[in-house]
């Protein structure tokens, strides 16, 4: 970013900017320019180099991520940028889970895009710049920014899940997103208008201030009513029902390592802005919200397990079953509402973000697989047939991804699911979490179908030859060994998560 | 402050130009057509915040409009960009048309 | 008064219970790195690795003092240090024989049954089972309970779906889904238990034995926590009517998987009632036994009706599991120490004669392809050994005195009487229906003039007279010297009867020497006796007495 | 008063080419003529912008989405060739007008309601210090308020814009570049 | 001497182990004689134990030998224990004993079977069962052996297994046996309840001091004989006892006549003081049950035609005639009368074995006739059975019965009618059964060619391992009654009550046990009493009017016979049990078993469909259509805006 242009007769004095704790979004962004720019000006990369790149940058930046974390738990959180952004714990895992999310997904994605015309810089630059946009949301203290940063995300998925223009149905999807999400957005932003209305600004720590005193005003109806837009805008990214129409056909119609991206690194960076506008900036209003925030969760459990039961594409089982998983982290969302604005935040916080984290290697892992198995939007679950017997290694490792998404223990979806209840059951929400559970138990059908087709059915004669290539094989490798490590000792994660909090 | 118009008649249109919006687009069968309604919506997003920024004497609220304004138009570059590449392959096909994926 | 914990002197070097699980976990892993095209080679893998757990089961049977009511061998490491979640392993008297039986059906099972194809994953599965279960049995963490808990359903779901027969994917899913639907209500209830627990600790922790000792649930409370985790064990036993699942996944399995189910998963359940039930929720267990005292009794008259009409001869061993587990059930809300000590014996003796039944039935299965009764009959004229092998194991089943099965039920019922009476009268009627259905069977499958296809029924072999072996000697010693069980059972039974009686007005240690028992006289001539009988007995079964 | 009774009719006259031009993008059948109550409602706007003195945002108004987006949406219809009227009595899905319907009105009834209820309360809470106007002394207070502001409390969502249209321009060029043409998988490859 | 009681199931134990590893290598007829020598070696064990016995005080003569701690669980301590006292040893020795002479006769009943060590495992480990039911001092192994002898009697009841008839027998047996167990075991914990011990001399010592209340001795009383009347053949479970004939013969005269069927009637004795401690109904009920059975089982023997057959009612009779005792009080009498009932009883099976064998497996009495020529001996010997049984003087039934029609008496003139009627009843189809075997016409050449050997077909006598036992029971069943002659003026009065006075106290008896209702009943001063030898010249004049019209019809054919197809079919009882059970019963069964798939696994299954179908509907939902889908949008807009605006702002 450049230094800003001063006219001299406007005295602007300029915020104070803390560099190194932007680094990580910087890092990104300039990633991106980087990739584009450099991309332009030189001739063809040598195969995989974009993909390689892209990683590196995902990682610099998760590692930059960890420096932040090691910065704040020093010297506490703060907000940056005259108070745009928040500088803390929460946001700081977030990015973890998002440049995380690209190492992973870059490494999936390299030989899948090879194979298209697309081979070039742009996918990478927008997985990077997407990154960036959901940094910003999770780390949002102010709601334009917030809606900057999600439209930076949305925009550059809209184009990521339209981006195979082979396929009808990537473009369709790509189509019914974009139409979609600027519908919900639109919502979104009247939604902050109203609130910026009721409470005078659009920062999230004024508006707290401004609540605390705001005494016995009539304007509550009005924030009320920004809070339900607000509700709605985020309620589409984060895929709850009503609101999760679009995220089967999507996921389906995207090409997979984009629907990986968007379940993992969308999911995270959604549900981060979810916390930082309710749990952060509403907690006021808490008593209105939560109901929602449970109405919503169970609807997600529902319809999410429910309707995946009926699937037939495996992409879109997993794209319903995505919609369970965030009933399930609603649930910890439930749960951080008993106490949100107290001192004592309950465990709800950090249980949701360390089920985003769990879940999006998971998840990725997952698409990982089903790129390579049912490289298009047709993963009709007789693709899967006798997987065990073609590729066992990849059998096994997507029976992880399903065993863990089931919450099987020993994996880390257990750990997630756990923590979630946990936290649930903790802030008294005895109901949701016995709903939560028992919908598990019906998505648990999903994943027993899929592994039934891979364990027990015979190989179609005329299955196309499956190729693992060595990156893709990597990051499903470390996803997988993931999955099980830190399911079977989780405690330095939970440690971690443990010390997630919100700047104040 | 020299407006006498209440501030409330200003959020009550923008209000109904929103719903209009959000209307044109549940009833439009063209791509191009629902997407003008969005824009519909966020001017009407931009009018409330124009009229709460009066009303609360803030200039963030103006300042908020301008940056609505920049995302509506990477919006329209990103959208039409998607539509033209999908119109380019089918001709003439409507929001109707691409069910494709359902279930 | 019961947080002594007894530290084994001597094992303390030694992680043996860690080991236990440890060691069928690393074989299964190491079977992983087998050649596929070498399932001898796996097979000797799998079998030395369950040997060994064995082994350690045996050696830990030898070490263990059985004068101590406390946990034995405990090994105890923090884990997941911020959720107060602890490796915490320990046995005593209640599961020390269900580990053992365990560590040692595997290896036979190892042995004795052939999957037919596919042999490296088979053996996997199954110690990977093996490790889930016996971690089941040892963990003294609510957390590490339950993650072995909902661990077995995975081998299980995978070796009836892949190695079972006709409907094994229906069955398997059933049965996966039905457990876990039941573990559901377990998780939200073992959480908040820990949770509400922590308000009296003044910590957060998951550990079974600070939780029960430290705990006050206030009544309400405990009834809905004991409610959570009772589903899910219910579920497991199979109480009626929880039980549909049972009867598929035993006739769809593989003989190993039934041998397994029977012998010692469906143990978790009667296990867990009784580690997990009582001893954390003594008030809610005596408020609501009428409830499970009236299931079991149902479960046991209803299980042997539904297996006298069965045609499938797997199915109607799985309908009288039901029934036998209906008295193990009804034993442990007996709270009494006969009555739990038998409902603790009797689970392993239902492992034995169950497990050993699935076996003989899987035999005839290789040799006929039928598990149809109908096409059965005559075989004791063909293969007497093999018939007098079974007709041990059924009589076993059946309960006849002299047999394993008899002393467990006969102390489930003597004690059971004394706290339930009119429950106890019912289930002692299923004993008569278990002579029915199971002779009838025997006579069907066994008696009359073999048929053309059932002539060349071949006698047992040599190797499976082998396999068999051992389960026909437990019957044996068992039924005529149950002492040595009895003796390591009883001080843990007797110390969870106490914590049972300490915090509810159940009475412990009944005085049986002074009159106490009314038997209603239909004259009603004698009604002298009768305040004294109440006083010994939970105040609320009068529904029982009136 | 005169003035007052100015505002009134500028109030009306714009809510009126505001929503008229509204109306006109759902109900014409061109969606040339679409655009054209897009132009009206855009104007209509800036119009509202400027009675609340918003001038630098009316004029941006004006040049950013008349000129340039309405511009774009026309050029694209012309590109296309979708330019052609379509009848809006058929609704292939039944129950989606009056689904709308429902909506439409519920979403007005429902923010009138919350407008009304806070009334005279709106914009009492966390006011702000105001907002600098353009009068004949400093015609550009307005502008440089808003740019001041712009450039101090918002400087990251200003840069995060650029952002935006980085996402803009990768995009575009991805969705538009020419894909050869592969002949053995063109056609649809959209799942059952 | 007495510690060494454990020798006497020890022996048989030994021998059943033999047999099962080593058994088919001994073969025939070596597994017999060994198996014989085994039974034998017992009752020479038993035979010491007793003169042992005979050789201490009265108060002396009781021992517990324990042998290892059982079921130990808390309160409840239950020992491998055998108790020696007159009662039990008196029980080992005619077990043993009349167990010896039955395992010989088996090794020539069952030559050439193809299973023949088989069947002396099954009758070893019989053996070992009624001793341990015999011996045990405590009710737990007294079951064990009960339930001993009746897994042994369905094992030999089915010997023959592929014989439908005789498996659906076995079973039938013995799942009828379990329903007496039922009460068996739940007055085993009514007494636990009660004191706290299992013992017998806890239990009875209890009722003798008079700390088990009426209600608790009641219950264990009445439940004890629910037991009884399973094992025991009784009304109105005595069905599977006929059935049991389905067996081979010797069984039926071990098992299913001599010992097994008498276990009701030794527990009633051994704990006689807590049916005296009961409510009065409960040996009113007893004898009432003992009586009809009597009467019942009598009169369907008067028409059966299978030789067996005609013994097993007669059986169930006699048994009745036990019960009648044990009701009456009349405690010795019962087990006297058990004691001559084996004699005699095991005499005419294995007489009637004799007969069937020579007759090559034939059981049907109209197929033979006249053999009392052809079969010498053995008609001999059946013919001293018959005298017994029919009460005919000196021989031994006569006395055993004539003691339980006097204790009848002196407890109700109608038990005692019911009794003499029995007695003539009794008399009468013995008679015809004699008559129809041994004399008459002979009509087995008739059917000659329904046997094996066909044309020069010819009953013939029985070897000699067969006939040795038929000449020393017949020698029993004359000087059976010794044991216990009646306190007539010309009997010697040393000679007199000998059993009585053996088995005190065990059997209280004398003024202080008639003042707490306790121990053997004192007819001392009754009517009955008074009319003793009265009485004793009736019962003979039954047994003879019974046997001349006997005779009169069958031999003489002078009146014509009255065989009803009613008596023939047993009154339709076992016809109706089955058909209840066959129809109605299994039908409910099936009903119950068809529900739980309908009902139960349908509400399983139907969760799922359920689940499935409304997923299934909802998914129609998902139209593909992106406008409706922001319909969907649009619509939880509104919700949520009229959550926050109106329900919770507002209002």
């Amino acid at each position: 970013m450049n230094v800003l242009a001063q006219a001299d007769t406007l005295p602007i004095s300029e915020p104070e900017i803390w560099w190194f704790a932007l680094s990580p979004l910087l890092t990104l962004v300039g990633g991106a320019l980087l990739l584009m720019v450099v991309g332009a000006l030189t001739p063809q990369w040598p195969r995989g180099l974009y993909a390689f790149v892209s990683a590196m940058i995902g990682g610099a930046a998760g590692v930059l991520a960890i420096f932040n974390w090691d910065d704040i738990s020093d010297n506490g959180p703060a907000t940056l940028v005259g108070g745009a952004l928040a500088f803390d714990t929460f946001a700081m895992w977030s990015t973890i889970v998002i440049s995380g999310a690209v190492v992973l997904v870059s490494m999936l994605a390299d030989e899948y895009i090879r194979d298209t015309p697309n081979d070039g810089p742009e996918i990478y630059a927008l997985l990077l710049v997407a990154a960036a946009g959901g940094i910003v949301m999770a780390s949002a203290n102010d709601l334009i920014v917030l809606f900057l940063g999600l439209e930076t995300l949305s925009l550059a998925f809209y184009v990521l899940a339209a981006s195979n223009r082979r396929s009808d149905a990537s473009a369709e999807s790509g189509l019914k997103y974009f139409l979609l999400g600027g519908f919900a957005s639109a919502f979104f932003l009247y939604g902050i208008a109203l609130v910026y209305g009721a409470t005078g600004s659009t920062n999230i720590g004024e508006m707290v201030t401004s609540l605390a005193n705001r005494g016995d005003s009539g304007n509550d109806v009005l924030a009320l009513a920004g809070i339900a837009l607000l509700l709605v805008g985020l309620g589409f990214k984060i895929a709850a029902a009503p609101f999760h129409v679009w995220t089967p056909d999507v996921y389906q119609g995207a090409p997979t390592p984009i629907t990986a991206f968007m379940a993992s690194a969308g999911k995270a960076a959604a549900f981060g802005a979810l916390i930082r506008v309710l749990i952060s900036g509403l907690p006021s209003f808490r008593d209105d919200w939560q109901p929602i925030i449970w109405v919503l969760a169970v609807a997600s459990l529902v319809v999410g397990s429910f309707l995946a039961v009926v699937q037939r594409n495996v992409k879109r089982m997993l794209a319903y079953s995505s919609v369970s998983h965030a009933g399930f982290i609603l649930v910890g969302v439930e749960a951080a509402a008993h106490t949100a604005g107290e001192a004592d935040g309950g465990m709800g916080i950090s249980s949701v973000q360390l089920y985003l984290l769990l879940y999006s290697v998971i998840v990725i892992g997952s698409f990982g697989v089903v790129a390579l198995v049912a490289r298009e939007a047709d993963a009709d679950l007789s693709v899967f047939d006798g997987l065990a017997k073609r590729k066992p290694l990849l059998a096994g490792a997507f029976t992880i991804f399903l065993l863990a998404q089931a919450g099987v223990p020993f994996t880390t979806g257990f750990i997630a699911k756990f923590g979630v209840i946990q936290a649930g059951v903790d802030a008294e929400s005895y109901g949701l979490a016995i709903i939560a559970m028992v919908t598990a138990v019906i998505a648990a059908f999903v994943y027993l179908r899929i592994m039934v087709a891979m364990w027990q059915k015979d190989v179609e004669d005329d299955a196309p030859a499956i190729t693992v290539p060595v990156s893709a094989a990597i990051a499903i490798g470390f996803a997988a060994v993931f999955t099980l490590v830190a399911g079977l000792y989780p405690s330095l994660l939970i440690d971690w998560s443990d010390a997630i909090t919100l700047v104040r | 402050m020299i407006a006498a118009i209440e501030p409330s008649w200003y959020l009550i249109v923008a209000s109904l130009l929103f719903a209009i919006g959000a209307f044109g687009l549940l009833v439009r069968n063209n791509p191009l057509v629902m997407f003008m309604c969005i824009e519909l919506m966020l001017n009407a997003a931009n009018l409330t915040f124009v009229a709460l920024a009066t009303s609360l004497g803030d200039i963030n609220g103006q300042t908020a409009v301008f940056f609505v304004l920049v995302v509506a138009a990477a919006e329209v570059v990103v959208g039409l960009g998607i539509l033209v590449s999908i119109l380019r392959r089918r001709p003439g096909a409507t929001a109707d048309d691409l069910a494709e994926l359902k279930g | 008064m019961l947080a002594a914990e007894v530290t084994h002197a001597g094992a303390g070097a030694f992680p043996l219970l860690t080991a236990l699980i440890a060691v069928p976990m690393v074989g299964a892993v190491a079977l992983l790195f087998t050649q596929r095209s070498r399932p001898e080679f796996a097979k000797l893998l799998a079998l030395m690795f369950s040997a060994v757990t064995g082994a350690m089961a045996l050696w830990m049977l030898k070490e263990f003092d059985q004068s101590a009511d406390g946990f034995q061998f405990v090994s105890q490491h923090t884990w997941i240090e911020d959720w107060g979640i602890g490796w915490h392993l320990g046995v005593d008297g209640i599961s020390l024989f269900l580990i053992v039986l365990t560590a040692v059906l595997f290896p036979l099972a190892i042995v004795g049954i052939d999957p037919h194809h596919d042999e490296k994953p088979y053996l996997a599965w199954l110690l990977m089972l093996e490790a889930g279960v016996i971690g089941s049995f040892l963990s003294l963490d609510l957390f590490l309970f339950f993650l072995f808990f909902e661990i077995v359903l995975v081998p299980m779901y995978f070796l009836i779906g892949g190695w079972g027969y006709e409907d094994r994917e229906y069955a398997a899913t059933k049965f996966y889904l039905y457990t876990f639907l039941g573990s559901a209500f377990m998780l939200v209830a073992l959480v908040a238990t820990a949770m509400l627990a922590r308000d009296d600790l003044g910590y957060l922790t998951f550990d079974l034995v600070d939780i029960a000792e430290g705990s006050n649930f206030a009544a309400s409370t405990g009834r809905w926590l004991f409610f959570g985790f009772a589903v899910a064990f219910a579920v497991k036993v199979p109480i009626f009517p929880l039980h549909t699942w049972l009867p598929d996944a035993h006739t769809q399995a593989p003989t190993a998987g039934s041998v397994v189910l029977a012998g010692v998963m469906l143990k978790l359940g009667t296990y867990g009632f009784l580690r997990f039930g009582l001893y954390l929720f003594p008030e809610a267990s005596v408020w609501s036994r009428s409830l499970w005292l009236t299931l079991a009794v149902i479960g046991i008259i209803y299980g042997a009706i539904v297996a006298t009409m069965q045609k499938d001869l797997k199915r109607l061993v799985a309908y009288s599991s039901i029934a036998h587990l209906g008295f193990i059930v009804l034993g442990t809300f007996a709270f009494t120490s006969q009555a739990i000590s038998g409902s603790v014996l009797q689970m392993v003796n239902h492992g034995v004669s169950t497990g050993a039944l699935f076996l003989l039935v899987g035999m005839i299965y290789e040799r006929r392809k039928t598990r149809q009764i109908a096409e059965l009959g005559g075989l004791q004229k063909v293969a007497p050994i093999f018939a007098a092998g079974f007709m041990v194991v059924m009589l076993s089943s059946i309960g006849v005195p002299g047999l394993n099965g008899f002393i467990g039920e006969y102390l489930i019922l003597i004690g059971s009487f004394q706290s339930a009476r009119w429950w106890t009268v019912v289930a002692t009627a299923g004993v008569i229906l278990a002579a029915l259905y199971l002779l009838w069977a025997y006579q069907r499958v066994f008696h009359g003039e073999p048929d053309e296809d059932n002539a060349s029924f071949p006698e047992l072999k040599m190797k499976e007279g082998l396999v068999l072996l051992p389960f026909l000697v437990a019957i044996v010693f068992v039924g005529v010297y149950p002492q040595p069980l009895l003796d390591r059972i009883e001080p843990s039974v007797d110390r969870l009867v106490a914590h049972v009686a300490d915090n509810t007005d159940i009475d412990a240690d009944p005085d049986y020497t002074t009159q106490r028992g009314e038997f209603e006289p239909e004259h009603g001539d004698d009604g002298h006796g009768e305040d004294d009988g109440h006083g010994d007995e939970a105040d609320d079964h009068e529904e029982g007495e009136g | 008063m005169n003035t007052t009774f100015l505002e009134y009719v500028v109030f009306f006259a714009a809510s009126v080419m505001m929503l008229g031009g509204a109306i006109g993008v759902v109900t014409m059948k061109n969606p040339v003529h679409s655009a054209l109550g897009l132009v009206l409602t855009l104007f209509g706007v800036a119009v509202q912008f400027v009675a609340q003195e918003a001038h630098f945002l009316a004029a941006v108004q004006v040049i950013v989405y008349a000129g340039a987006i309405v511009v774009l949406f026309l050029f694209v219809i012309m590109l296309l060739g979708v330019d052609r009227a379509v009848d809006l009595s058929i609704e292939p899905i039944k129950i989606q007008r009056p689904l709308a319907a429902v909506m439409a009105v519920g979403l007005v009834a429902l923010i009138t309601a919350a407008v009304i209820e806070a009334g005279d309360a709106i914009g009492t809470l966390n006011p702000g210090t105001g907002i600098d106007t353009a009068t004949v002394e400093d015609p550009d207070s307005n502008i440089q308020q808003l740019a001041q502001n712009l450039y101090n409390d918002h400087v990251l969502a200003f840069e995060l814009t650029s952002v935006l249209l980085i996402v803009a321009v990768v995009g575009t060029v991805l969705m538009t570049r020419k894909w050869p043409k592969r002949s053995a998988d063109e056609g649809s490859e959209v799942g059952a | 001497m007495l510690e060494l009681v454990w020798l006497i199931p020890a022996f048989p134990l030994f021998g059943f182990l033999t047999l099962l590893l080593a058994g088919r290598k001994l073969g025939e007829p070596f597994a017999g004689l060994f198996a014989t020598a085994m039974v034998g070696a017992s009752f020479v064990v038993s035979a010491l134990i007793y003169f042992d016995l005979l050789g201490m005080d009265e108060a002396e003569r009781s021992h517990t030998e324990t042998l290892f701690s059982w079921v130990p669980v808390g309160d409840l301590q239950i020992d491998m224990a055998f108790l020696v006292d007159p009662l039990s040893i008196v029980m080992c020795l005619f077990v043993t004993g009349i167990g010896a002479l039955i395992h010989l006769y088996s090794i020539g009943y069952m030559h050439g079977d193809p299973k023949f060590s088989k069947f002396f495992l099954y009758l070893n480990l019989f053996i070992l069962s009624m001793t341990l039911l015999v011996l045990g001092s405590n009710l737990l192994v007294t079951f064990l052996g009960w339930e001993g002898v009746g897994t042994c009697s369905y094992f030999l009841i089915a010997f023959w297994h592929t014989k439908d008839a005789n498996a659906t027998a076995g079973k039938k047996a013995f799942v009828t046996n379990r329903i007496g167990d039922f009460g068996f075991m739940l007055a085993m914990f009514l007494a636990f309840g009660a004191v706290g011990s299992l013992d017998y001399a806890v239990i009875n010592d209890s009722a003798l001091a008079g700390t088990l209340t009426v209600a608790t001795a009641t219950g264990i009383g009445a439940l004890l004989f629910v037991g009884a009347v399973g094992k025991s053949a009784q009304l109105p479970l005595y069905v599977w006892l006929p059935d049991a004939m389905a067996g081979p013969t010797p069984v039926s005269a071990l098992i299913h006549a001599a010992t097994m069927v008498t276990a009701g009637v030794y527990l009633m004795v051994r704990v006689n003081p807590v049916l005296g401690a009961a409510a009065d109904w409960v040996p009113t009920t007893i004898a009432w049950v003992g009586a009809l059975t009597a009467l019942f089982a009598a009169t369907i023997a008067l028409a059966q035609n299978d030789i067996k057959k005609v013994l097993a009612y007669s059986t169930v009779s006699q048994l009745g005639y036990m019960f009648l005792a044990v009701g009456t009080g009349a405690y010795v009498a019962a087990i006297f009368h058990m004691i001559t009932h084996a004699m005699f009883k095991a005499l005419l099976f294995l007489g009637s074995g004799s007969v069937i064998h020579g007759m090559h497996d034939e059981q049907d009495m109209r197929k033979m006739g006249k053999l009392f020529k052809l079969m010498p001996i053995t008609a001999s010997t059946f013919i001293i059975g018959w005298l017994a049984i029919a009460g005919v003087p000196p021989f031994a039934g006569f006395w055993s019965k004539d003691e339980i029609l006097l204790f009848a008496a002196a407890d109700s003139w109608v038990l005692y009618a019911i009794g003499i009627v029995t007695a003539i009843l009794t008399a009468f189809y013995m008679t015809r059964q004699v008559i129809m075997t041994f004399f008459g016409k002979a009509h087995w050449h008739d059917n000659a060619d329904d046997h094996e050997a066909q044309g020069d077909f010819k009953p013939h006598e029985s070897p000699p391992f067969m006939v040795l036992p038929l000449i020393v029971l017949a020698g029993l069943s004359i000087v059976g009654g010794l044991v216990q002659l009646p306190s007539v003026g010309i009997i010697p009065s040393e000679w007199q009550h000998k059993l009585l006075d053996w088995l005190h106290p065990i059997v209280e008896f004398g003024p202080s046990a008639e003042e707490r209702g306790i121990g053997e009943a004192i007819i001392v001063g009754t009517t009955a009493d008074d009319l003793q030898i009265p009485l004793m010249f009736v019962a003979i004049g039954c047994a003879l009017l019974g046997i001349v019209v006997g005779w009169l019809v069958y031999q003489k054919r002078k009146i014509k016979a009255f065989e009803p197809e009613l008596l023939r079919d047993g009154w339709h009882y076992d016809d109706a049990i089955s058909w209840f059970m066959g129809n109605p019963g299994r039908a409910a069964f099936q009903e119950i078993a068809d529900e739980d798939q309908k009902v139960i696994d349908g509400a399983v299954n139907g969760v799922a469909t359920v689940v499935r179908v409304s997923a299934g509907e909802a998914r129609k939902g998902q139209t593909g259509y992106v406008r409706q889908y922001a319909g969907v949008i649009g619509i939880g807009v509104v919700l949520l805006l009229g959550w926050f605006v109106v329900i919770r702002g507002i209002l």
